[in-house]
């Protein structure tokens, strides 16, 4: 228990030199398959899935590379939702100042809130994140600008840079899929930058990385505002698709979803939260019109995770004798 | 002639969360028990009801009436309860140009400011309550009233409507206190009620928070010294739920109640047969909604959008519901609703007969004019 | 033995007036006065619970003094945060070895240096930036023979391996101040006397200050030790000075050493 | 001659994959006194972890006072009489030092008293109700060992006990080993410290890379001098 | 009539006692919770449905078997207790080698599985469990109408928790809980049953909240969601009170409950929030929380 516990895995791809070639070719079927979707698949789940892909991405850039379990995410990514909806729809702002918004104002909140819960670690750590997001919820179930449990509803999708016309189901999906892959680009560099290997060094040893004269504190809220950021940025995404923000993004049930979808997917693993959004999203989707009765499904699910599967779906992959064939190396 | 060749109702509702009691699976019965009744058939064309559980977020409602509209023929989508998920869907229907009756949600929003031409509210509103359980509760001699108020926007809309309407018959409002929303405990809040003298404790709240406050308030014996109770949004599920010990004497308003008259005591009984339990507002509104949607294909002959619509407008309404109802221009169902009164364990001759009747307030008192509900669509 | 004395005029860099410590009541640290000079190693010896790592967690700012005051580099150090005082070049081993156990010996090394190498806040540069410090890490690993596990994960260390790495760590800071708590502690003969090699190498051009409790290794390599007992300093000195005394023959080694 | 106290045979072992005890074989007698010697990461602590059972992964032969011991439950092992005194101390944070000495269950009579103990570590006594974990370093390596020689075991397993402990301390340790000896206990040492363990041992085993590669009886030391300065630099 | 800060002083007195109340509650589920975190090192997320479970069962067994409610009082904790002793045999245990936070998201899912259920079958409204006729009716303090009921729900509480600190604070029985908290392996190594000794902790926890649960079951509606956001609330008390420790676990809880009286009387929009507001206050001074060590 104390001491020599195994910490929660952070996996990393090292792409083979040999295996280039096959990854990249992955990598453009990935990316093929993103572009074409629509035409298969509808457009508005896609969008939803990209959305909670991000959210879940950011979420990991915690949890994942830091070892910080937040339990209040959902306040970043619903408050987001709330700004950008409210500038789009009352202020009349375009779609990209809104998004913009929706992701300072993530920010800020993240600062806010990293600067308190940053004090401690572990479940503290989780407990604190827990009980902050839990008095944002009140203030957006409170606050008159956020229209209580109607929320903010027919909001705009408007004109991207006042040119390109969002109300198109088509180039809205292709805006929510550039917007994806840049979020998930940033969070690539950010977890293999410079930056990310001091994280990793702090989640190993803090002790000795103080005394190596690095602020801890610092880098970890540093991590903590970049991951409250790139939430937003999901959850302004997530407003302009679905053309409401309410409050169900902001309860602390979301803050467990985007838990579950890392945890299904694989913690520490780049695509792991994505297709973890994936599964739960289209779980969601599918058990909403089955007898099965979802809550119990989703926490059957949560626990066989944790029990037997807790590299999550990447991250079994990658260890896996066909995904080190593929030239991925798992390092935990 | 019938598009697809079949017409498609689809319930979508919470069936595992919080208002599961409120419509829930049952509303899907309702829907499936008006279908039955209506002979199965419209224009010739089968009927068919699917349904699905939104578990309160809209975004996953949002998707399936996507889904179920440009996928599955879907014609018209009923019950939505909860506010969030009512005006997400309508807002959507207006963009897919299909018919949605809500019966579940209590916004006066969706016959308001957000009101759709397709759009149709039902069962009730808070508006309904509010007059139902303040205006008529105020003439039994209940004129001065203290507010526990739910903190939030659906609260503080009840308590205001309310409020309005006690002052406007001429009786006093003397003090409110705000309890945030899922406490646990209100003995705080019953004992400022109590302190504060008032001859009604009005209960601005929903679900257990409703529960909770009448079990409590049994508890610190507010109604054994004289003060009476009403619940502003309350429903016979609840009250089942609650038991007859703890509610007695709680007043309360629905649109329907289905000991009222023969015709709904022989439709409560079936439903009862089929789900073990008597319908509520919201589950005969369920059924009303399906039997007036389907009333109306075959007045347009046919199940396009615009002319069910106009129809529903045009139509009067009447089944077990609804007695001479109709649709205001903003989509709102004008009828008439019931103050109640739970009544003591001892009045009670068998399982759910536990509402005495007080009052009937006639529809055009209970619900908004739609001329001046803030509905765009109502041309003065 | 002590070694021959090649510095001209003795420079203090980290000093300590009246530093004491209390813990709930307890009073751990009393009274110290301590000067660490460059180009030396000073050692700091005592019996158990003396207060020889309270004092190095004073003086490193991981516990703040209840007394006293601390100077480094003729900075006051007294109000500052750990961080800001490692950064100022005072940099310190823990009693219980510390490293990145997931990390391989070169990132461990590597972490050290980024920051020096103003490498540390980039979150938008790539990881192949680091690159540049492979020179200077390497260089290190080698210099303390820790050359063929360069690619192994610190937590496949044997225990004196680590501690070595360790070291090499904290060199890779270019510290002016080293801090060494107990570096020996269960280190196989060998080990010893290689970590003291590299120890007396080190101190050509830094000032050490070190807890250890192996004597032969203090006689060897120490210029001046400092007695602690019962948080107070009972004799300071050379090597034979203090060995000499008779308070510190009673109350430290014994009828050993 | 009777059977020896505990007596290992062929003991192997294992941390996950990595094979670390490649077939012990020791043996130690009623009474006796017997230290282990070796370079760091030899397998010596795996030595004492596996004969204590707190490695489960393991295969061979252990005997302790006529039983076989492969099969017992960790939680009986002590209650067999085997104490141990792990390298890392394994000191409570969240118990008094007094909480910490009290803790083993006495498993039989004939340890030491309380009053006893004390004698021995002031240190212990001065500080007995402050947390275990604020103690130094060395006074947590005296409540180890001072918490095993409460419970009466009559086999101890000692990893290092003179790690990190002021040349006093260790002249202590030393007398305090030849009075338990005295008493009939059997101990089983791990040591770095060479010329502390030359003064209390009976026998010696030298270790490399999970097996013993020589044994030899106190007396012979001189004659082997050579063999440990070559293997471990003394 | 004297008055404070524009309350009457009875009225005061009044709601004073009425956070006591609450705040019992809170006590009873944050010692639950601490001693769970304290000795398993687990975050007990499921501990609102077994409060729930605790509440459910008394009702079952009043119903199907008709047994009592002061029956139900030690039955309901003994069932829920064995319930956990089972999950935490079976699986839980399983987890105590990895890093602490696997614990809170097995014992979250534990929570929406065991909710999810019983809303499955008893659906969302929830059933009334009537007080023992021997606890009806209401005293009259002069300043306020006190429910029997209430004045016993204090009593029973403050009983337990102190039972409790006592078992884990003073008794050896509770030194090896703490032992094994920090390494099971050395504590077994000493001759004690470490397994055995985690099995009957989480059953302690659980049936302790399974008491709250019952204590509550005529004061609040028996819903399969009676937990759920009450726990959330718990959370911060035990932060507050510094995670892991017994005594302030069962000190906060009190102190928080009357807290949170006294904010619904002058300013109670913020009542549901003021603890959270306490917490984020209590970390900002006081990282460990107010009786935490440390770490
Ligand atoms: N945080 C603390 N709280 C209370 N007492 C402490 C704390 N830290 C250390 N002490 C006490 O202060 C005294 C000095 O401890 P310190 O660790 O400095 O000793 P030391 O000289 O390093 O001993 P050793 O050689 O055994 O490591 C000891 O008696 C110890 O119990
Ligand atoms: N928990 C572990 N997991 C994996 N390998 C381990 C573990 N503990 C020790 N080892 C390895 O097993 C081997 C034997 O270790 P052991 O601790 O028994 O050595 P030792 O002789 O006691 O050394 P020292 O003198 O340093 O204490 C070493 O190579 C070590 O790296
Ligand atoms: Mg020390
Ligand atoms: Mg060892």
């Amino acid at each position: 228990m104390a001491g020599k516990s195994e910490p929660i895995p952070t996996e990393h791809v090292a792409i083979h030199p040999k295996a280039g070639a096959i990854q990249l070719a992955l990598l453009a079927v990935i990316a093929a398959a993103l572009l074409l979707a629509p035409q298969f698949l509808y457009p508005i789940f896609l969008m939803k899935l990209l959305a909670f892909g991000l959210f879940a991405a950011a979420f990991n850039l915690l949890l994942g590379y830091t070892g910080l379990l937040s339990f209040g995410h959902a306040a970043f990514f619903g408050g987001s939702a709330y700004f950008t909806a409210h500038a789009v729809k009352v202020w009349g702002w375009s779609p990209e100042a809104g998004i913009l918004l929706g992701v300072l104002g993530a920010a800020a909140l993240g600062l806010v809130m990293g600067a308190i819960a940053i004090r401690r670690q572990g479940i503290y750590f989780a407990m604190i994140t827990l009980a902050l997001s839990q008095m944002f919820f009140f203030f957006c179930l409170q606050a008159g600008f956020t229209h209580g449990e109607d929320g903010i509803q027919s909001v705009p999708r408007g004109r991207l840079f006042g040119i390109i016309d969002l109300s198109d189901t088509m180039t809205m999906y292709y805006f929510v899929l550039a917007v994806f892959v840049l979020g998930l680009l940033v969070i690539w560099r950010f977890v293999n930058s410079p930056f990310g290997m001091i994280l990793k060094s702090i989640r190993e040893n803090e002790q000795r990385a103080i005394s190596l004269g690095y602020s801890v504190s610092r880098y970890k809220l540093g991590a903590f505002v970049m991951s409250a950021a790139l939430a937003g940025l999901a959850g302004g995404v997530k407003a302009l698709v679905f053309q409401f923000a309410t409050l169900t993004d902001v309860t602390w049930q979301m803050s467990g979803e985007v838990i579950l979808m890392t945890l299904l997917g694989g913690i520490g693993t780049l695509a792991g939260p994505v297709v973890g959004a994936g599964l739960v999203v289209t779980l969601q989707n599918y058990l909403a019109t089955s007898d099965f009765p979802v809550t119990i499904i989703t926490g059957v699910v949560f626990m066989v995770c944790v029990l037997v599967f807790r590299r999550g779906l990447i991250g079994e992959f990658f260890a896996s004798r066909l995904g080190r064939k593929l030239g991925f190396r798992s390092e935990s | 002639e019938v598009s697809d060749g079949k017409v498609k109702i689809g319930i979508l509702n919470d069936q595992s969360g919080v208002y599961s009691d409120f419509g829930g699976k049952n509303s899907y019965e309702a829907a499936l028990m008006a279908v039955e009744d209506f002979g199965g058939k419209v224009l010739d064309a089968p009927i068919e009801v699917v349904t699905a559980d939104h578990q309160n977020k809209p975004d996953i409602a949002s998707n399936i009436a996507r889904q179920w509209y440009d996928n599955e023929q879907v014609d018209s989508i009923m019950e939505l309860t909860t506010s969030s998920v009512g005006l997400a869907v309508q807002a959507l229907s207006v963009e897919e140009k299909k018919v949605t009756i809500n019966t579940g949600a209590a916004t006066t929003e969706l016959t308001g400011a957000q009101c759709s031409p397709y759009g149709f509210h039902w069962a009730y509103d808070t508006h309904a309550l509010a007059v139902g359980t303040g205006g008529a509760l105020v003439k039994e001699g209940g004129d001065s009233w203290f507010f526990l108020t739910a903190d939030y926007a659906f609260g503080y809309s009840l308590e205001e409507n309310t409020g309005n309407f006690v002052k406007g018959q001429g009786g006093t409002v003397v003090g409110s206190v705000r309890h945030p929303l899922a406490s646990t405990d209100f003995s705080s809040f019953l004992l400022q009620a109590q302190a504060s003298g008032a001859k009604v404790i009005g209960l601005a709240n929903a679900g257990a928070d409703t529960q909770n406050s009448i079990k409590q308030a049994a508890e610190f014996g507010i109604t054994q010294g004289g003060q009476k109770l009403a619940a502003l949004l309350f429903t016979l599920a609840d009250v089942h739920g609650l038991g007859a010990e703890a509610a007695q004497g709680l007043n309360l308003t629905e649109s329907f109640y289905w000991k009222r008259n023969a015709e709904s005591e022989e439709f409560g009984r079936r439903f009862l047969e089929r789900t073990g339990s008597m319908p509520n507002m919201v589950h005969a509104g369920t059924y009303s909604a399906v039997t007036s949607y389907l009333k109306a294909i075959e007045a347009a002959g046919t199940d396009e959008t615009e002319a069910v619509a106009a129809k529903l407008h045009e139509l009067p309404i009447n089944d077990v519901f609804a007695q001479d109802g109709r649709v205001g221009a903003n989509g709102r169902l004008i009828k008439d609703v019931y103050l109640m009164e739970v009544k003591a364990p001892a009045d009670i001759t068998e399982e759910w007969d536990y509402y005495n009747v007080l009052a009937t307030i006639p529809g055009s008192e209970a619900f908004m004019d739609p001329a001046k509900s803030g509905c765009p669509l109502v041309t003065q | 033995m002590a070694p021959a004395m090649t510095q001209t005029e003795p420079r203090v860099v980290l000093s300590a007036r009246g530093l004491g410590k209390d813990f709930a009541g307890f009073t751990a640290v009393n009274d110290v006065d301590l000067d660490v000079e460059h180009a030396r190693i000073h050692a700091l010896i005592g019996p158990n619970g003396a207060g020889k790592t309270t004092v190095f967690n004073l003086l490193t700012k991981f516990l703040q003094p209840t007394r006293g005051k601390i100077t480094l580099l003729g900075q006051d150090i007294t109000q500052t945060k750990p961080d800001k005082v490692a950064r100022m070049g005072l940099v310190r081993s823990f009693q219980i070895s510390a490293v990145f156990p997931h990390l391989t010996v070169r990132e461990n090394v590597k972490v050290a240096l980024q920051r020096p190498a103003g490498l540390a806040v980039q979150f938008w540069k790539p990881l192949s930036s680091l690159d540049r410090l492979n020179g200077r890490a390497d260089q290190l690993i080698d210099d303390l023979g820790l050359t063929p596990y360069r690619d192994h994960r610190a937590a496949d260390l044997s225990y004196g391996r680590k501690r070595v790495l360790e070291i090499a760590t904290t060199l890779a800071l270019d510290p002016e101040v080293l801090l060494l708590d107990e570096p020996m502690a269960g280190m196989g003969q060998e080990d010893v006397r290689m970590v003291a090699e590299i120890i007396r190498d080190v101190a050509q051009t830094r000032a050490v200050l070190m807890v250890e409790h192996n004597l032969n290794v203090v006689a060897d390599i120490c210029h001046h030790v400092t007695v602690l007992q019962r948080g107070e300093i009972i004799a300071t000195g050379d090597y034979a000075t203090v060995s000499a005394d008779p308070r510190v023959r009673t109350a430290y080694m014994g009828t050993e050493g | 001659m009777t059977a020896p106290l505990l007596e290992t045979a062929g003991l192997q072992a294992w941390y996950g994959e990595s094979h670390v005890l490649h077939g012990v074989d020791l043996h130690v007698n009623e009474g006796e006194m017997i230290c282990i010697l070796g370079r760091n990461g030899m397998g010596k602590t795996t030595t004492l972890r596996a004969i204590m059972g707190i490695l489960r992964k393991r295969t061979g032969r252990i005997t302790f006072a006529g039983q076989d011991m492969m099969s017992v439950p960790l939680h009986k092992t002590a209650r067999a009489g085997l104490g141990f005194v792990p390298e890392e101390r394994g000191i409570f944070a969240t118990l008094s030092v007094e909480e910490n000495l009290m803790l083993p269950p006495k498993v039989a009579e004939g340890g030491m008293s309380v009053a006893e103990i004390y004698d021995l570590f002031p240190n212990l006594q001065e500080r007995r109700n402050s947390p275990g974990t604020k103690l130094s370093g060395g006074e947590q390596q005296m409540l180890a060992m001072a918490r095993i020689l409460r419970t009466g075991a009559r086999c101890l397993l000692l990893d290092e006990p003179t790690e990190g402990l002021a040349p006093v301390i260790i002249n202590a340790i030393g007398d305090v080993l030849r009075q338990l000896k005295q008493r009939g206990m059997t101990v089983v040492l791990v040591e770095q410290n060479f010329r502390f363990a030359a003064k209390v041992a009976d026998r010696f085993y030298l270790m490399d890379h999970g097996t013993m590669t020589a044994e030899f009886p106190v007396s012979d030391l001189p004659n082997r001098m050579d063999l440990l300065h070559r293997e471990l630099g003394v | 009539m004297t008055m404070i800060f524009g309350i009457p002083v009875a009225a005061l007195m009044g709601q004073l006692l009425v956070g006591l109340i609450n705040g019992s509650f809170y006590a009873l589920l944050s010692l639950g919770l601490a001693v769970i975190f304290g000795l398993l090192r687990v975050i007990n997320f499921a501990h609102g449905a077994q409060y729930m479970l605790g509440a459910f069962t008394a009702l079952l067994l009043l119903t199907v078997g008709g047994v009592n409610y002061w029956l139900a009082l030690i039955a309901a904790p003994l069932i829920v207790g064995l319930f956990g002793a089972i999950i935490e045999r079976t699986m839980l245990s399983r987890l105590y080698k990895l890093d602490h936070l696997y614990g809170l998201l097995f014992t979250f899912g534990l929570a929406l599985a065991i909710e999810g259920t019983f809303r499955y079958f008893y659906g969302a409204s929830g059933m009334p469990y009537a007080a023992p006729a021997a606890l009806t009716g209401a005293v009259n303090l002069g300043f306020m109408f006190l429910p029997v009921y209430r004045g016993w729900v204090v009593v029973a509480s403050l009983i337990v928790c102190l039972g409790v600190w006592f078992l884990i604070e003073k008794t050896k029985l509770g030194a090896y809980l703490r032992a094994a908290t920090e390494n099971p392996v050395l504590v077994q190594s000493f001759g004690v049953n470490v397994p055995l000794l985690l099995t009957l902790t989480y059953a302690l926890g659980a049936g302790l909240a399974a008491f709250a649960g019952v204590l509550a079951a005529p004061v609040y509606q028996v819903s399969p969601l009676m937990g759920s956001n009450l726990i959330i609330i718990v959370f911060a008390v035990v932060v507050v009170g510094g995670m892991g420790s017994i005594l302030g676990a069962i000190v906060t809880g009190y102190m928080l409950g009357v807290v949170e009286g006294l904010t619904k009387v002058f300013y109670p929009e913020a009542s549901n929030i003021v603890i959270f507001v306490i917490m984020a206050i209590v970390l900002i001074l006081r990282p460990a929380g107010l009786f935490g060590k440390d770490a």
